[in-house]
């Protein structure tokens, strides 16, 4: 079944498109340190070069090599999503199975949790919480964490609740399994086909967060490089150069060309 | 004026959908012809492409039909290979439908008023008079206060009154065939034949044909005149209600029949069964398609078995068709 | 004789969908599914509960397995109480009650193959010893081949998910089984297979049957016993021939003269009964039957009948038949 | 409809208070000396001290949390540490200018979007599905600050067709819309494919039920059966989107009044951290939460008023 999804994705156009560019960051991350750049070296004769064989995508205002600039702000955006990611998954669906399949006040009291995290705007979520810790890779993990889990454990819980109803999981309560096992045997192997969609679905939903709050100065600290920062250092030279901004941006924007209707 | 009496000839309907696994033959060779004002009743188990049948009746085929022979005359207009418009100039006018659930079939935003009316859009009437048909046909299927309740909506009536008003929105425009897919399935027992009751007396009153889906003998047993059998997308055996349940004829029908508890009398320990299994409709074996869960099997039926005639109007396609007679 | 199991004026309640709404407009804020209920079922015998859709006989049966919280009454098996147990103290029981639900292939696990489905009743009860063989044992007695145990649901019949089901509830060899609706939804020739089933089953390991179903021709035929539920309560109970013979409650009768019978020349005879069971949540007054009982006095709008009993035939009948 | 009212708004109310509690005590959880990170690493620690005892952080937490509550009630959501102004004022002063871009970009993102997914459902599988599809995926694609620095590179910068930086003359109200213009564009692009996108699959999904298919049977006009029939079934999860979509817009809206150089509240927040104005940061995002939480809640209820199984309803 698994092959014919990846057969499906690959001959849609967009989703080889997609899938391209997905393994294209993948190995730009891997292989960042070999084109012969450092990407914070400062080299101010080389300001503001457009793109040419030697520096492929020119230079920043610090005559930086945007394209190496890029290919390490890809370490940052993949090591972000799959870290928060991963935090998202495990405790929206630990959350998720608890609050569905629980007594009923505990999945009162989650659901409250959960709506009250989601009614920040995220944004004001980052801001709020990076005045206190100041600007960390640290923060923008908790950040996209507290925006994803509980999307996900909402709809952890509502299949979970609709599971627990159906005949199959009644007959195993009827034949005396114990509650862990239940959520274990019958109930997850059925929920986390879907949330592994969901979640893939919203990696480039994580990586905008990163890139987001980077640009405004909340993500990792400069001289590393982040495509959020390369766009903002784009955008404060944005009348001597084209180059940086399109270079910043241009990445935050491709994972996300991918069919998933 | 070649046949008065005759409303609907399907002849020789054939109908196959394109399938990840090879073309689905849903129905070979279906032949079938009612008159007007006459109920037949058409029985079938699960998988016998009795809705197949009336998706090809009221021309709402799934997009992946791949193949579609044969003729279905309607008033001496074949409906295979008619265009949409014409088609849609059929559809609720002259040819109208009740399905299985009432629970889903009304549209839960919209007033039963307003859906009721939106279906005489042809009609050039003015609203009032719409509305004024809309109550008299509610009056008819015996809803209580029915002028009060048109602006009630479907999920403020019970399944049984959800039937009516499907019943009702049906004959509304008093066609000529009414087709009711297992109209009963969905209820409990008493509403059934109180169901089964009002069609019957309204199909006298209003002088529609009605095509009777059903898979409860019983039911076709009180309401149908003629009655055909269907199994794995053919017609095996068609007549007269009496001769179908009196002197059935092919080793299916017979089957179907022995296996009903309805028709058990004694007690018994050991019910009847049908063994076996469904043959594949993608990779259809050669001769009698019951031939593997038959128990008169011989010889030639591997080879196709003939239509035979048993008598006027009762036809059976088996090769022992005349031999297997009731004692 | 002991009854194998008694059930003794057993009432079950659910909250009403919407409490606050309930609350605003003054109706109940509880709805009971079943209202005070009583029989008791004979081991080695076949039971049937009859009733139309909202009777209650589902939440009935759930009940005597603990799904369902009681409300009142008591529900004993063996001698020994069983309602309101906890989860713990209800485990040792569960290896002697098994429940067969309604929908056959809704009742087995998607991501689970048939072995794994039928190798759970042993593990949750540990006794994995030999457990290969017993699942092939188990194929083998409802008729199954061995390499069935490599499937998942969805590559299984009505019939075989029905099969494989009813293999799971008897692996432990229950002494009561609850077949809820057993041959709703199948083919009128795959039903034959699944009642000969049960009943080979109980005649080679003597289980106690409940069955519930609104097929009285089924009933008929696989039951000793029955009783007829009508919103919540149980309207009529007694042997299962003698009943058909003699129906006395008027719901009875009307049930009866509405299974409508397969034969061209055997008309129905007149309706009994009119309209539509109502709400749990507006029930009428006196006999609850009435608005519907085209045989109703003046006296069955005002009082609940009482219970009258012949010759083991229960009814509540204030005009009975 | 009225049980259904009362729960919502009372559920709303208590998510309001408990995200209020989850933003005060993040002050507790947080590890780390917050008066350190607040004042900067040159304050003294008396200042600190001080400056704890001013914002009421040497107290215990329920007491600090009870407090706050009294305060919020009656308005009181501090003083600007800068101006000595009450917080509610300077925020309520920028949010006319942030609920305009949003009220915008809301506005087209829905006019264009909803169409655009019905087309694309009605028309499935055909060449303008596809470009439908195509065309809400790549917009989709699109963060808002992306689209806000691309804008302004290619239409300002280049092009020079629209204003870089503000909002427009205060009373000059063209040329308030033409500031709107790509701020806008900026914080609705990606809402137009997710629209589409949303509203094609629930048209999808309503255009396959039983009643749809009843009435073709009665051989009703395509037309009515998708305007009527459909659409009016799948417009109502279409409007419980757009009302969580003014959470996304908010965050969108701070971006493109950054890039923009835009007065509202993103912006009012942005320059409160740079100077560690730490009352307004709070007091505007708890405004902004409310003013989110209430955006949910009233579509919440227009879904419900729509559907005449929760309408009728109690």
């Amino acid at each position: 079944m698994r092959d014919s999804t990846f057969g499906r994705i690959i001959r849609e156009p967009m989703g080889a498109l997609g899938i391209t560019l997905v393994v294209l960051i993948v190995l730009g991350a891997l292989f960042a340190g070999f084109t012969g750049y450092n990407p914070a070296k400062l080299a101010m004769r080389e300001r503001f070069l457009d793109p040419s064989l030697s520096h492929l995508f020119g230079t920043d205002h610090l005559g930086r090599d945007l394209f190496t600039r890029v290919l390490f702000g890809a370490r940052i955006a993949l090591g972000v999503a799959s870290i928060a990611t991963s935090i998202s998954f495990i405790g929206g669906l630990l959350l998720g199975m608890i609050a569905g399949y629980g007594p009923r006040w505990l999945d009162s009291l989650l659901l409250l949790f959960f709506d009250s995290l989601r009614s920040f705007p995220t944004v004001m979520l980052a801001l709020a919480l990076v005045t206190l810790t100041g600007p960390s890779l640290g923060a923008v993990i908790l950040v996209v964490v507290l925006a994803m889990l509980p999307g996900y454990a909402r709809v952890v819980r509502a299949q979970t609740m609709s599971l627990k109803s159906s005949e199959f999981v009644l007959s195993a309560r009827t034949l005396g399994a114990r509650p862990w096992r239940i959520l274990a045997i019958h109930i997850m192997p059925n929920l986390s086909g879907p949330l592994v969609i969901l979640v893939s679905m919203d990696n480039p939903v994580v990586i905008t967060i990163e890139a987001g709050m980077s640009f405004l100065g909340l993500g990792v600290r400069p001289p590393t490089p982040s495509w959020g920062s390369i766009l903002n250092d784009g955008y404060a030279f944005i009348r001597e150069s084209s180059w940086p901004a399109i270079a910043g941006g241009l990445p935050i924007i491709d994972p996300r060309l991918r069919r998933d209707g | 004026m070649a046949e008065p009496e005759g409303l609907l000839d399907i002849d020789n309907l054939s109908v196959s959908f394109r399938t990840p696994r090879g073309d689905l033959q849903a129905l070979r060779n279906v032949s079938l012809k009612m008159g007007k004002g006459e109920i037949v009743g058409v029985i079938g188990e699960s998988g016998c492409g009795k809705s197949t049948l009336i998706n090809s009746i009221i021309g709402l085929l799934p997009a992946n039909t791949c193949a579609l022979s044969g003729h279905i005359r309607f008033a001496g207009e074949d409906i295979v290979g008619m265009a949409d418009r014409d088609l849609r100039r059929l559809r609720g006018e002259r040819i109208t439908t009740i399905f299985q659930d009432p629970m889903t079939a009304l549209n839960p935003v919209l007033s039963i008023g307003t859906q009721m009316t939106a279906i005489q859009y042809r009609r050039n009437s003015s609203p009032r008079e719409k509305q004024r048909r809309t109550v008299e046909f509610l009056e008819k299927v015996r809803m209580p206060d029915a002028e009060k309740r048109l602006g009630q909506y479907p999920h403020q009536f019970s399944g049984g009154m959800r039937q009516r008003i499907c019943i009702a929105m049906a004959l509304l425009t008093e066609p000529d065939l009414l087709i009711a897919d297992e109209p009963t399935t969905a209820l409990d027992a008493t509403l059934e034949v109180q169901v089964i009751r009002l069609l019957r007396e309204l199909q006298r009153d209003i002088g529609c044909s009605v095509l009777f889906i059903s898979h409860h003998l019983g039911a076709v047993a009180e309401l149908c005149e003629r009655v055909a059998i269907m199994y794995a997308g053919e017609v095996v055996e068609q007549g007269s209600v009496r001769d179908i349940f009196r002197d059935p004829r092919h080793p299916y029908t017979r089957k179907l029949l022995e296996c009903d508890p309805g028709r058990i009398l004694e007690l018994r320990a050991v019910m009847p069964t049908i063994g076996g299994d469904l043959p594949d409709l993608v990779h259809i074996p050669k001769g009698c398609i019951f031939r593997e869960r038959c128990p008169d099997r011989f010889e030639r039926c591997s080879e196709r078995p003939p239509v035979e005639t048993i008598r006027a109007g009762h036809r059976a396609a088996c090769h022992k068709a005349r031999e297997l007679a009731n004692p | 004789m002991k009854p194998l199991l008694t059930v003794n004026d057993v009432t079950i309640r659910f909250p009403a969908a919407n409490r606050l709404a309930a609350r605003l407009s003054g109706q109940p804020r509880f709805i009971e599914a079943v209202a005070g209920v009583s029989f008791a079922l004979e081991a080695g015998k076949t039971y049937a509960l009859v009733g139309e859709s909202g009777s209650g006989k589902t939440t009935l049966a759930r009940a005597i397995v603990g799904l369902v919280p009681t409300h009142g009454g008591r529900i004993e098996f063996n001698g020994e109480r069983i309602s309101g147990l906890s989860e713990n103290r209800l485990r040792r029981v569960r290896r002697e009650i098994a429940m067969i639900f309604q929908d056959p292939l809704g009742s087995l696990s998607p991501r689970l193959k048939v072995r794994s489905t039928l190798a759970e009743p042993f593990t949750v009860h540990g006794e994995t010893a030999g457990i290969e063989r017993k699942i092939i044992a188990l194929l083998e007695d409802v008729g199954l081949p061995a390499h069935f145990a490599e499937r998942y649901p969805h590559q299984l019949s009505g019939g075989q998910a029905r099969r494989v089901a009813v293999a799971r509830a008897l692996a432990l060899r229950p002494k009561l089984v609850i077949a809820d609706e057993p041959t709703a939804g199948l083919d009128v020739s795959i039903q034959g297979e699944v009642l000969n089933l049960l009943r080979d089953l109980q005649a080679k390991f003597g289980t106690t049957f409940l069955m519930i179903s609104h097929n009285l021709n089924v009933v008929r035929h696989v039951a000793d016993r029955m009783a007829v539920m009508y919103l919540g309560r149980i309207v009529e109970e007694g042997n299962t021939a003698a009943i058909f013979a003699a129906p006395r409650h008027r719901y009875t009768r009307a049930l009866l003269s509405a299974n409508l019978k397969p034969d061209p020349d055997h008309s129905a005879p007149l309706i009994e009964v009119e309209g539509e069971t109502p709400s749990l949540l507006k029930r009428p007054s006196g006999c609850e039957f009435h608005p519907r009982c085209i045989f109703s006095l003046a006296v069955c709008k005002q009082q609940a009948p009482k219970e009258q009993i012949d010759a083991g035939h229960r009814f509540s009948c204030h005009n009975p038949g | 409809m009225l049980a259904y009212a009362l729960k919502r708004t009372g559920l709303a109310v208590i998510i309001t208070a408990i995200s209020l509690i989850l933003l005060i005590s993040m002050i507790q959880f947080i590890p780390g000396d917050p008066a350190a990170v607040l004042l900067g690493p040159l304050a003294s620690p008396e200042m600190r001290e001080l400056f704890k005892q001013q914002m009421g952080l040497d107290q215990p937490a329920i007491i600090q949390i009870a407090r706050f509550f009294g305060r919020v009630l009656t308005g009181d959501l501090g003083t600007d540490v800068l101006t000595n102004r009450s917080v509610l004022i300077t925020v309520v002063e920028q949010l006319p200018y942030t609920l305009a871009l949003i009220a915008t970009s809301i506005g087209w993102s829905a006019l264009l979007g909803i169409p655009l997914g019905c087309f694309a459902a009605v028309y499935r599988g055909s060449l303008a599905d596809r470009i439908v599809g195509v065309l809400s995926v790549s917009s989709i694609a699109l963060p808002s600050f992306v689209v806000a620095v691309y804008g302004l590179l290619l239409f300002s910068v280049r092009l020079g067709w629209f204003p870089t930086i503000g909002a427009g003359d205060t009373g000059a109200p063209l040329d308030q819309l033409y500031h709107l213009v790509l701020p806008s564009l900026a914080v609705g692009l990606g809402w137009v494919g997710y629209l589409a996108r949303m509203v094609r699959a629930s048209m999808l999904e309503v255009l396959s039920e039983n009643h749809i298919r009843l009435a073709r049977a009665f051989g009703l006009q395509e037309r009515t059966i998708t305007y009527q029939y459909a659409l009016k079934i799948a417009i109502i999860p279409t409007i419980v989107i757009l009302g969580m979509g003014v959470g996304n817009m908010i965050s969108s809206a701070v971006f493109a009044e950054i890039v923009f150089a835009r007065p509202g509240v993103g912006r009012l927040i942005f320059d409160a951290i740079s100077t560690r104005n730490y009352p307004v940061v709070m007091g505007a995002v708890m405004i902004t939460t409310g003013f989110y939480v209430l955006c949910t809640l009233a579509a919440d209820l227009i879904a419900a008023g729509l559907d005449p199984r929760v309408r009728s309803a109690l």
